[in-house]
């Protein structure tokens, strides 16, 4: 009865990881042919770029280090993919996480990417690791999946990165070797504060009510 | 295999409560405090049910340190079985040959000299500093202040000096025997002991502003494990304990052996916060006021020790004859002032030299028993305050 | 034959292995070597060992900035992107930029820093000696530990290995530890047992490489340093839970708990005392934030206004919650949880741990110098400098970085903060895991709160010149003199008390004299 | 081997499978959840390579990823905060077997 249910819910996830490839398909990206108008602003930025290819990274070296990290970030997830045992889910967690803020570095953004190692490996990351503990009765909580649920679930998100990759390899993509310059905090700090003000009052008023929210749901009384 | 082993080992708390009351809800569980822990002092085992950091039940375990010490009692002459009773609280070793002498002695008559008389008193005071010193030391230990340990035990090495130089053991003495005390005074005691006595006295200061009034430690002790009066009385508590809940009871006051009643001293009890410089948290019974009546004996154990160091008359040391006593066909059970509390030895002669019968009512023995009362309910960190404010030895509490 | 029984996995008898033989060898000849030296010669040792390490931290610091000059004069532009190692500069032209700078004797010099001008070589070196400065702090900080812990408690501390008071005992310490067997509790999630110390141990060297020792004293110079920093003190707790968790022992997993609260709570309050110094100086680089110190000890951020200064005090109490030192060791309780966390780690994983901890209090205690305690500069403002016309030469910039700014002093004033960890550790007893929290969400919480609206507010309102400005200039840094002279007073006090200690009973000498 | 947005997005793309795939098989409610923090990194990559590799100036795809990372820490404070919960109502996490609103 519980399996029928089960395997139910996962029909249900699989039908609309499909329904979301084939309108990813379907959609229309902007590749320099459709889009003409972008012509001259890529013209600046090729100016742009000559300009300040000396204070970008070698790209060699970016290359090495993308690879690694980008490879590590893949290893992890699939790790996590595998693993059975949560604690061991969020230290690959850990480890995805970790690569990613790296690959934010990589790509000029240095505040995210410390920003990603506090809130999500500070912060998120003891949060999951409080839930586990205070969630289970043994350290080997397992939780096992039918196996036709698995293999379906592999084949679906298997046809699903098939389908991406495919897709994004058709597609044209802008071609800027570089950043156009990179971005100093001040002037993130400016924009947060001046053109995205509204979305910055409103993040913060939803963490205070997921603060309030969050004591209030884990207390309640039964 | 460990999944196996997990799951198939019966379940300890099946059965208990589950703390529903609480905000989050939370699971039980078991944990052993010993018999190896540091805070336990010695191979006291206390088993924890707790929820969390809360003690929901503390339950001491003991006897793993039991050497059959009263058995042995009843196979020994008396003066033979004197070196075993330091063995039991191996902290205050002149207190018990002090017990079991006086036991003796009052069972099969023995007259004691004056002069033993006084240099018992005084070496019992000393070695209630010793012990104090190392229950206040030890104690800073359990609070995690590892220096005032090290003070305590610098003082506690000259009065083991002291002791060394009078009998040649630093911690078994057997130098109080039954009669008197085994040798006489060496030369020039009493001059160190005076020049230790004006040493140490400002010594308990300076031990009361590094520990007992400093705030964290007040904080940490100050209304943790609260004894009250009639619990106290009704656990059968004894010595410091219960004096920390404000009985006024010490049996060298109300019902004075040997010489105690030569002496002009206090008898220091638990005060309410507030009062006297006590730091206000505090509450009569606390682990702390169990920690400062300590100190304070040690004051009036000093003052104790100069009245007889003045008094201190000549003549023999030991009485005529103290080996081979035939123990009259009598019980005797007697009660002195260890610095735990009070010490009891039940002895019963049968004419011959050896008791049919010694039995040792042991203070760490009933106090530890008031642990589980004072226990529940209390934050796992407050397990070592109370436990090292009931300042239990051992290898008495198990014999 | 009936073999008996265990109730544990029976295990192979383990040795260590050969890496760590050869760790022991070489330090046991290291140690045969120098021992009798120093067990000869131990003041003049000390004195030279001092003068070495200034003068090759200058020597060293004069060579890059020679690179960097030179590669300014030799115009970026012309770098190659020749290969996976960075940019590989035309010699000539660096030759002919340096004689046009002036620089002498270049002709020779450009050919022997030759290997210098690859980023790679030059950010190998700059990580060695970073390494190497991070193995020796917590060697030496942990060997000072215990000789103040020594003096503290009136005994002597480690007088033997090595002779000259016990000056290698950490790294006899070190060699026994690397030899010990591993242990891994047969219950234990192995895996995560035997990752957990490096999780503890490699965040709190990477925030190294972010920690600036001077103004161009820095491995990687990044704008959100700080952040970056609080982000790897922040993973270090990771290890910490993971540690606890993995060793499947009761007592581990409370060390473990106590950890995660503690720093999770301590770190808001320590995140908004850092907040005040960004707000002054409206900076997240530490270089930055350290530069604008350089006007003498008035102008260092603590004493800037009152909220700075309960600003510093603040971070600092969050500051040793954060690395679990005495009194909020709480996750490694001895006396209530026999070690916390690492109650099951043997060896060389144990040491891990402790190189971690020593490593986060370093770093720790630099960053409360740069945001709050002047950074890299003397108490002596470097207008003085200016004002004596020293120049430029090699000279006048080694005696301007010994009396007015740079690494040493940075050091020197982290060795000092150290020095009143060990001293706190060594003096208080332990609070419990309640009065933890409630100091910091009842007590420090609502405190930062106010401070951070009354620095605001400060900063908006009160003016940074005239009377009022004046008066509380003169206020602050009163008591800061104040503060400073007191704890001078009270760190050396105690070396005329204990002479009162000679004469009374069983004190013929001094402990350690 | 020079890097391009192209790289990235395949990476991200690599990594939201992983997510989605931990969403659908785990049947722990936190194993849900890292599956959740998984996808959302991905689509932080996503943000932050089209902020780099895209014509113009403005950091829009670095503030989306900030806001992001935002939500992802309210999610998941929510989302223990669920688990919790769920534990102390049912006794387990198991999220097949929360169906009490179930038909």
């Amino acid at each position: 009865m519980i399996e029928q249910r089960q395997t139910k819910n996962s029909f249900l996830i699989v039908g609309l990881v499909l329904a979301a490839c084939a309108s990813s398909a379907s959609a229309q990206y902007p590749t320099p042919e459709n889009r003409p108008a972008r012509a001259a602003e890529s013209e600046l930025n090729a100016e742009e770029s000559v300009v300040t290819s000396t204070v970008a990274p070698n790209s060699a070296v970016e290359a090495a280090l993308f690879y690694l990290f980008g490879g590590t970030l893949l290893v992890s997830a699939l790790g996590v993919c595998v693993t059975k045992s949560v604690v061991r889910m969020a230290t690959w967690l850990f480890g995805a996480l970790g690569a990613a803020a790296v690959l934010y570095f990589l790509m000029g953004a240095a505040f995210l990417g410390a920003i990603q190692l506090i809130v999500y490996a500070g912060g998120t990351l003891i949060l999951i690791v409080f839930g586990v503990m205070l969630t289970s009765k043994s350290p080997w909580v397992r939780f096992d999946c039918p196996r036709i649920e698995m293999w379906a679930a592999g084949g679906v998100v298997g046809v699903l990165f098939v389908a991406l990759t495919t897709l994004l390899i058709g597609t044209q993509w802008p071609t800027l070797s570089a950043a156009a310059h990179p971005a100093t905090i001040a002037e993130f700090g400016k924009e947060l504060l001046t053109t995205y003000l509204v979305p910055f009052e409103v993040g913060s008023v939803l963490l205070l009510v997921v603060m309030i929210g969050a004591a209030h749901l884990a207390r309640q009384e039964n | 295999m460990s999944e196996i082993a997990l799951e198939t080992r019966p379940d300890p708390l099946a059965g208990t409560d589950k703390s529903e009351q609480g905000d989050v809800r939370t699971e039980e569980m078991l944990v052993n405090m010993g018999p190896q822990h540091p805070a336990t002092h010695g191979v006291l085992r206390i088993v924890l049910r707790t929820d969390g950091e809360l003690v929901l039940e503390a339950v001491p375990h003991i006897g793993y340190l039991h050497r059959c010490a009263e058995k042995i009692g009843e196979n020994l002459a008396p003066y033979q079985y004197i070196p075993y009773t330091d063995r039991m609280d191996y902290l205050a070793g002149m207190n018990n040959n002090q017990a079991f002498a006086i036991a003796i002695e009052r069972l099969a008559g023995v007259e004691v000299p004056l002069r033993a008389q006084y240099i018992r008193v005084m070496f019992a005071e000393l070695n209630r500093i010793a012990s104090h010193l190392v229950a206040f030391g030890t104690y800073g230990l359990d609070m995690g202040a590892f220096t005032p340990f090290l003070y305590a035990f610098r003082e506690r090495e000259m009065i083991l000096d002291l002791f060394e130089s009078a009998c040649g053991a630093r911690l078994t003495y057997s130098y109080i025997t039954i009669g008197g005390v085994t040798d006489d005074l060496p030369d020039r005691f009493l001059e160190v002991l005076d020049e230790f006595m004006d040493y140490f006295e400002p010594k308990i200061d300076e031990y009361n502003q590094l520990l007992s009034f400093n705030q964290i430690f007040v904080k940490r002790t100050a209304d943790v494990g609260v004894i009250s009066a009639e619990d106290a009385v009704r656990w059968a508590l004894t010595g410091p304990v219960l004096r920390a809940s404000g009985v006024n009871w010490d049996l060298r006051k109300s019902t004075p052996y040997e010489i105690y009643d030569r002496f002009d001293f206090d008898i220091p009890i638990g005060l309410p916060g507030g009062s006297e410089g006590v730091p206000r948290a505090v509450v009569v019974g606390d682990s702390w006021n169990r920690h400062i009546v300590k100190v304070w004996e040690m004051r009036q154990s000093c003052r104790i020790i100069r009245q007889a160091m003045e008094q201190m008359p000549e003549g023999p040391h030991i009485a005529a004859k103290t080996k081979n006593l035939k123990l009259p066909d009598d019980e005797i059970y007697i009660e002195i002032e260890n610095p735990r509390g009070q010490l009891g030895f039940y002895v019963r002669g049968d004419g011959t030299q050896i008791p049919s019968r010694v039995k040792v009512r042991g203070p760490s023995f009933c106090n530890i028993s008031v642990l589980n009362h004072i226990g529940s309910g209390c934050l796992l960190a407050d397990i070592p305050a109370i436990v090292g404010s009931i300042d239990i030895v051992m290898g008495e509490c198990d014999r | 034959m009936t073999q008996l029984s265990v109730p544990w996995r029976p295990r192979a008898k383990q040795q260590h292995g050969p890496m760590a033989a050869l760790v022991a060898g070489f330090a046991k000849a290291l140690y045969a070597t120098f021992a009798p030296l120093v067990r000869a010669f131990p003041g003049p040792l000390l004195i030279g060992a001092i003068v070495t390490v200034i003068v090759g931290v200058w020597a060293n610091y004069l060579v890059f900035e020679f690179v960097d000059t030179a590669l300014v004069a030799a115009d970026t532009n012309v770098v190659a992107e020749t290969g996976l190692f960075g940019g590989l500069l035309a010699i000539t032209e660096v030759r002919a930029g340096l004689i046009a700078a002036g620089v002498p004797g270049a002709g020779t010099l450009c050919y022997l820093l030759y290997p210098l001008q690859y980023g790679l070589v030059r950010d190998v070196i700059g990580a060695g000696g970073l390494l190497g400065f991070i193995s020796v702090i917590p060697l030496y900080v942990i060997w000072w530990e215990r000789k103040v812990a020594g003096r503290i408690q009136s005994r002597t501390g480690p007088m033997r290995v090595g002779g000259w008071h016990g000056w290698s005992q950490s790294m006899a310490d070190g060699i026994k530890l690397i030899c010990k067997e591993d242990l891994c509790p047969a219950d234990a999630d192995r895996p995560l047992f035997k990752l957990a110390p490096y999780l503890a141990f490699v965040p709190a060297i990477l925030a190294f490489f972010a920690l600036p020792f001077g103004t161009y004293w820095v491995f990687r110079e990044v704008d959100v340093a700080l952040v970056f920093i609080l982000a790897m003190l922040g993973i270090e707790v990771l290890g910490v839970i993971l540690a606890g968790w993995a060793s499947n022992n009761k007592w581990s997993v409370y060390g473990a708990m106590r950890e995660a609260c503690q720093m999770v709570s301590y770190e808001i309050p320590m995140g908004m005392a850092l907040l005040i110094p960004i707000m002054a100086v409206g900076t997240l680089s530490l270089t930055e934030l350290g530069d604008t110190q350089s006007g003498g000890w008035t102008s260092w951020i603590v004493f800037r206004n009152p909220f700075t200064f309960v600003a510093a005090i603040a971070y600092y109490i969050a500051s040793l919650a954060n690395c679990k030192r005495a009194p909020f060791d709480l996750p490694e309780s001895e006396s209530e949880l026999v070690a916390g966390f690492h109650t099951e780690y043997s060896g060389f994983r144990w040491s891990l741990f402790f190189f971690g901890e020593y490593a986060a209090m370093f770093v720790v205690s630099g960053l409360c110098v740069i945001l709050f305690f002047g950074a890299w500069y003397s108490p002596l403002p470097m207008s003085l400098a200016e004002s004596w016309g020293l120049g430029d030469s090699l000279i006048a910039r080694a005696i301007k970085g010994l009396l007015f700014a740079g690494p040493l002093w940075f050091v020197g004033k982290c060795v000092f903060l150290l020095y009143v960890q060990i001293w706190i550790r060594w003096t208080l007893p332990r609070i419990r895991i309640d009065q933890v929290l409630y100091a910091c969400i009842q007590v420090l919480l609502p405190l930062m709160m106010v401070v951070l609206m009354g620095h605001t507010l400060y900063e908006l309102f009160v003016p940074t010149h005239g009377l009022v400005w004046s008066i509380f200039n003169i206020i602050l840094s009163l008591i800061g003199a104040v503060a400073v002279l007191g704890m001078i007073f009270i760190a050396t006090y105690g070396f005329w008390n204990r002479v009162g200690l000679v004469g009374s009973l069983g004190v013929e000498t001094l402990p350690g004299s | 081997m020079s890097i391009g947005l192209l790289h990235y997005l395949i990476l991200s793309a690599g990594v939201l499978c992983c997510g989605l795939f931990v969403m659908m098989t785990k049947r722990n409610a936190i194993g849900i959840l890292i599956g959740i923090e998984l996808v959302l990194n991905s689509v932080n990559i996503n943000f932050i390579a089209f902020d780099r590799y895209r014509a113009g100036g403005g950091m829009d795809g670095q503030i989306a990823a900030l806001f992001v990372i935002v939500l992802a820490a309210a999610e998941a404070a929510v989302a223990v905060a669920i688990c919790m919960n769920l534990y102390k109502n049912i006794n387990t996490i198991d999220v097949d077997r929360g169906d009490a609103l179930h038909g």
